[in-house]
Order: C-alpha cells, then sequence, then structure tokens
C-alpha cells in the first residue's frame, strides 16, 4: 500500500503469531465434527494468517512464505478434490457424492459418510483460503514497496 | 437466551450501522463496519447459532476488513457525503 | 403485552437494519459507502434467517448424551444455520468482485463519486 | 425528488413492520417450521436432521452433516460459485493493467 513506514516491532509480532494461527486453522477444519468448525472457517484462518504477513511485511518477503503463482492452482485443486469424491462415489455404484459407497474396506456406511465429510472440507477449506489471498494478491497488484 | 442482553445489541447494531454510513472519514467508516461485524457475531452466539457466529467472527471481523483498507487506501479516502 | 414484545422486537430491527442498508444504497453518493449500505443490507437478511431457527430452552446444534434427542424441541433447527453459513462466505467472495470493479473504476476515471462520473462517462 | 425517496422507504418499512406482526412468536417451539408434521401432512425434515444426524454419519455437529452430505451438492455449488469470483478478479484487473501499458 501507498504509506508504507517499517516497523520491526509489527513485522516480529506478525511473524510469531502467524504459525499460530494457521495451526489453529488446521485444527478448526480437522476438529469440525465435534465442536463448531468447518471448511469455510478453517480456510479464512488460514487466509487470515497469510494475510497478517503480507500486510506487515510486503510483496517481496511474503513472497518467502507463499509464492503468488501457486494461488490458482491451490484452488483448482480443492475443488478437484470435491468433485474427484463424488466422481469416485458414482464408479464405486452410488449417487454423486453418495460417501457410503466409497472403496475404502473394512468400514460401515455411517463411518464411510464421516471420512468423507472430512475429504470434502479439506477440499473447501483449501479453496477458500486460496480465493481470499487471490482476492488480496490482485487488488495490491502494482504497488510493490517493500 | 436473554432477551435484555439481544436487545442492548440491537441498539448498538443500529447505532454502527448509523454512523458508518453518515461519517466523512472512509477510514473511521471501515472500523466502525468491523464493529458492526463483531456485534453480529455477538448475536448470533446469544441467539445459538455458533457455527454461523464463528463464521462472522473470523470472516466479516477479520477479511473484510483488510479487503476494505486494502480499497480505501488504493482508491480516495475522503468523502463528500 | 411483554410477550407480544419479546416475540415481536427481533423483527422490528431486522426491518430497520435492512431499511438503514437501503438507505445508504438510495441516498449515498459515494460508491464505497454505497458497497457498505449493500453489506449491512446482506448481514440483515442473515439475521433474520437466524432469528426464526430459534427455539426457547434450547440448546445448540451439537449433540449432547445426556440429553434426548427424541424431544426436538431440545435442540435448535440446524437447516437455516447451515444455509446462511454458506451465505456470508459467498458474500464475502462476490464482495471482492465488488471491490475490484471499484478499484478498475477508479484508475480509469480518478474518482468514485457518482454525480462526476456519469459526468465523465458523456 | 429526495422527499419521494424518503416517503417510498418510510412506507417500505411500515408495511415490512406491519407485515411482521402477523408472524408467529419468536422461540415457539409450536411453530411450523420446527412442528412435527407439516400442514400437507409431510415430515418436516429439519426433525430428522435432528434426531438421524448421528446415526447416519457418527458426527455431533449436526450443521456439518447437513453442509457435507444432506445437502453437499448445494456446497458443491458454492464452492463453484467462490472459485468464480476468485478468476473474475483475475480478469477484471488484468485487462486494467495491459491498458495502462
Amino acid at each position: 500500500m501507498k504509506e508504507q513506514f517499517q516497523s520491526p516491532i509489527v513485522l516480529l509480532g506478525s511473524r510469531l503469531l502467524s504459525p499460530y494461527i494457521m495451526l489453529f486453522g488446521w485444527y478448526v477444519i480437522i476438529h469440525g465434527h465435534y465442536s463448531p468448525g468447518g471448511g469455510f472457517q478453517g480456510g479464512a484462518l488460514l487466509a487470515a494468517s497469510v494475510l497478517l504477513i503480507r500486510v506487515a511485511g510486503g510483496t517481496r518477503l511474503s513472497s518467502l512464505q507463499l509464492r503468488e503463482v501457486i494461488n490458482t492452482p491451490m484452488a483448482t485443486l480443492g475443488v478437484a478434490i470435491y468433485f474427484l469424491t463424488g466422481v469416485v462415489a458414482v464408479l464405486a455404484g452410488g449417487f454423486f457424492l453418495d460417501y457410503g459407497q466409497l472403496p475404502i474396506p473394512g468400514l460401515e456406511a455411517a463411518w464411510l459418510r464421516y471420512y468423507g465429510i472430512l475429504i470434502i472440507e479439506v477440499g473447501i477449506g483449501l479453496t477458500v483460503m486460496a480465493i481470499l489471498i487471490m482476492i488480496y494478491d490482485n487488488m495490491v497488484k502494482g504497488e510493490d514497496h517493500a | 437466551m436473554f432477551w435484555e442482553l439481544e436487545l442492548v445489541i440491537y441498539i448498538f447494531l443500529l447505532i454502527s450501522a448509523i454512523v458508518a454510513l453518515e461519517v466523512d472519514d472512509l477510514l473511521v467508516a471501515v472500523v466502525m463496519m468491523t464493529i458492526f461485524s463483531f456485534l453480529m457475531a455477538l448475536l448470533f452466539v446469544a441467539m445459538g447459532a455458533i457455527d454461523v457466529g464463528f463464521t462472522e467472527a473470523v470472516i466479516g471481523a477479520g477479511v473484510t476488513g483488510i479487503l476494505f483498507v486494502v480499497v480505501v487506501y488504493q482508491t480516495s479516502r475522503k468523502t463528500n457525503d | 403485552m411483554l410477550e407480544f414484545f419479546t416475540g415481536h422486537y427481533a423483527y422490528w430491527f431486522t426491518v430497520i437494519l435492512l431499511c438503514v442498508g437501503v438507505y445508504g444504497i438510495m441516498f449515498k453518493k459515494n460508491l464505497i459507502k454505497k458497497t457498505i449500505g449493500l453489506a449491512i443490507l446482506q448481514i440483515s437478511v442473515v439475521m433474520y434467517w437466524v432469528s426464526i431457527a430459534n427455539k426457547w430452552d434450547a440448546t445448540v446444534t451439537t449433540l449432547d448424551p445426556n440429553i434426548p434427542v427424541d424431544q426436538v424441541a431440545n435442540y435448535l433447527n440446524p437447516l437455516p444455520h447451515t444455509l446462511m453459513l454458506t451465505a456470508i462466505v459467498v458474500g464475502v467472495a462476490t464482495l471482492g468482485v465488488a471491490f475490484t470493479l471499484l478499484i478498475a473504476i477508479y484508475n480509469r476515471y480518478g474518482t468514485l463519486d457518482e454525480q462526476e462520473l456519469l459526468e465523465k462517462i458523456q | 425528488m429526495k422527499l419521494l425517496k424518503f416517503a417510498i422507504l418510510a412506507l417500505f418499512a411500515g408495511v415490512l413492520i406491519y407485515a411482521s406482526n402477523d408472524l408467529p412468536y419468536r422461540g415457539d417451539p409450536d411453530n411450523l417450521m420446527h412442528a412435527e408434521r407439516s400442514i400437507t401432512d409431510t415430515p418436516v425434515k429439519g426433525n430428522y436432521f435432528i434426531q438421524e444426524a448421528y446415526n447416519d454419519a457418527r458426527t455431533p455437529n449436526m450443521v456439518t452433516v447437513v453442509l457435507g452430505d444432506y445437502r453437499s451438492i448445494d456446497t458443491f455449488g458454492e464452492q463453484v460459485v467462490i472459485f468464480t469470483a476468485g478468476l473474475i478478479t483475475i480478469l477484471v484487473l488484468r485487462k486494467q493493467r495491459r491498458r495502462e501499458e
């Protein structure tokens, strides 16, 4: 952004906080079966942990954490995980997104649905994270200050 | 569900919404918008919708605030009305 | 009388908040102020859906082994919560599209005021 | 003109508040929305979600089950909408930068 002032204290605080916010984001995604949480909230927390470094440190420093180039492949990966889960259920003989037919041996249908929900929530989290970072990156394009 | 608590939060919500629309400085409007989102998250939790409250607290008060600040700095900060 | 008030005041506040959002869209000249009004209107609709999903003396939508699930009145209704959860996230994505359009307009015309924009377009 | 806009807005608010007085009481468990069967005598879905969510997916959080299992195609649509919104930001601002060069 335009009026950037370099402050080492803000940068140090952001670098200290960012890994813990990211860890909490993964916890929210994976523990969403038992507590409030899930793919959307966890993805927004992951995006917040990356945006914190981007706001505090500038473009050149933040490209060490997460490069701008991999935003679009990561969003596509999230959609692909969701869609391929549905397609695998169709190939195994069920309906689209029918997790009870997933080909994991040794589990009853209810537990298969448990793991199916877990898989698609990871996909949702990746997409939400990548898209929120992508919107920020395109909005500050051309203002390389750091 | 305590309706007195909800009434107080509703009144603060109206005040913050009107201030966010009427103030001259757009950065103050963005900060009032963040306060509005956080009060709304409190209200959702008071109504028992914990998932919606969590989402609103993360997205409305976190990510939307950052995006609003970026758009204010990329364009102009002063406004006429 | 008090019972009627506690049963209906949430609807009244929702309507007032929705009208504040419509006021921001109709009367404000600056496009960022219009976007703020749009966000207020969006959140007021979410608030209406959450408030009609409410039940007195009910617990949250996570299963507790001590509370029997046969009595449906023990738990809140989870369907409106789910719909509004996705609506909030889609709302912030579409707000991002609105922001990029605002930046594109400012880069081309140099202003965000509605009257000046109409003069510069012609 | 401004006065006419205010009149329309006030009329809108008045009609909505008058209509909202006929809505059922907030939080009443006997609402039609929370009832066991609807007026056309079909089972109401919200009760099914509360009672059978744990048996179907072994997950205590009902919102997660409705989001991921019962309404999963809806969630897929929302995800595609978010993805499209992200791609639109690339398209709009890239065309803008080319014009500047």
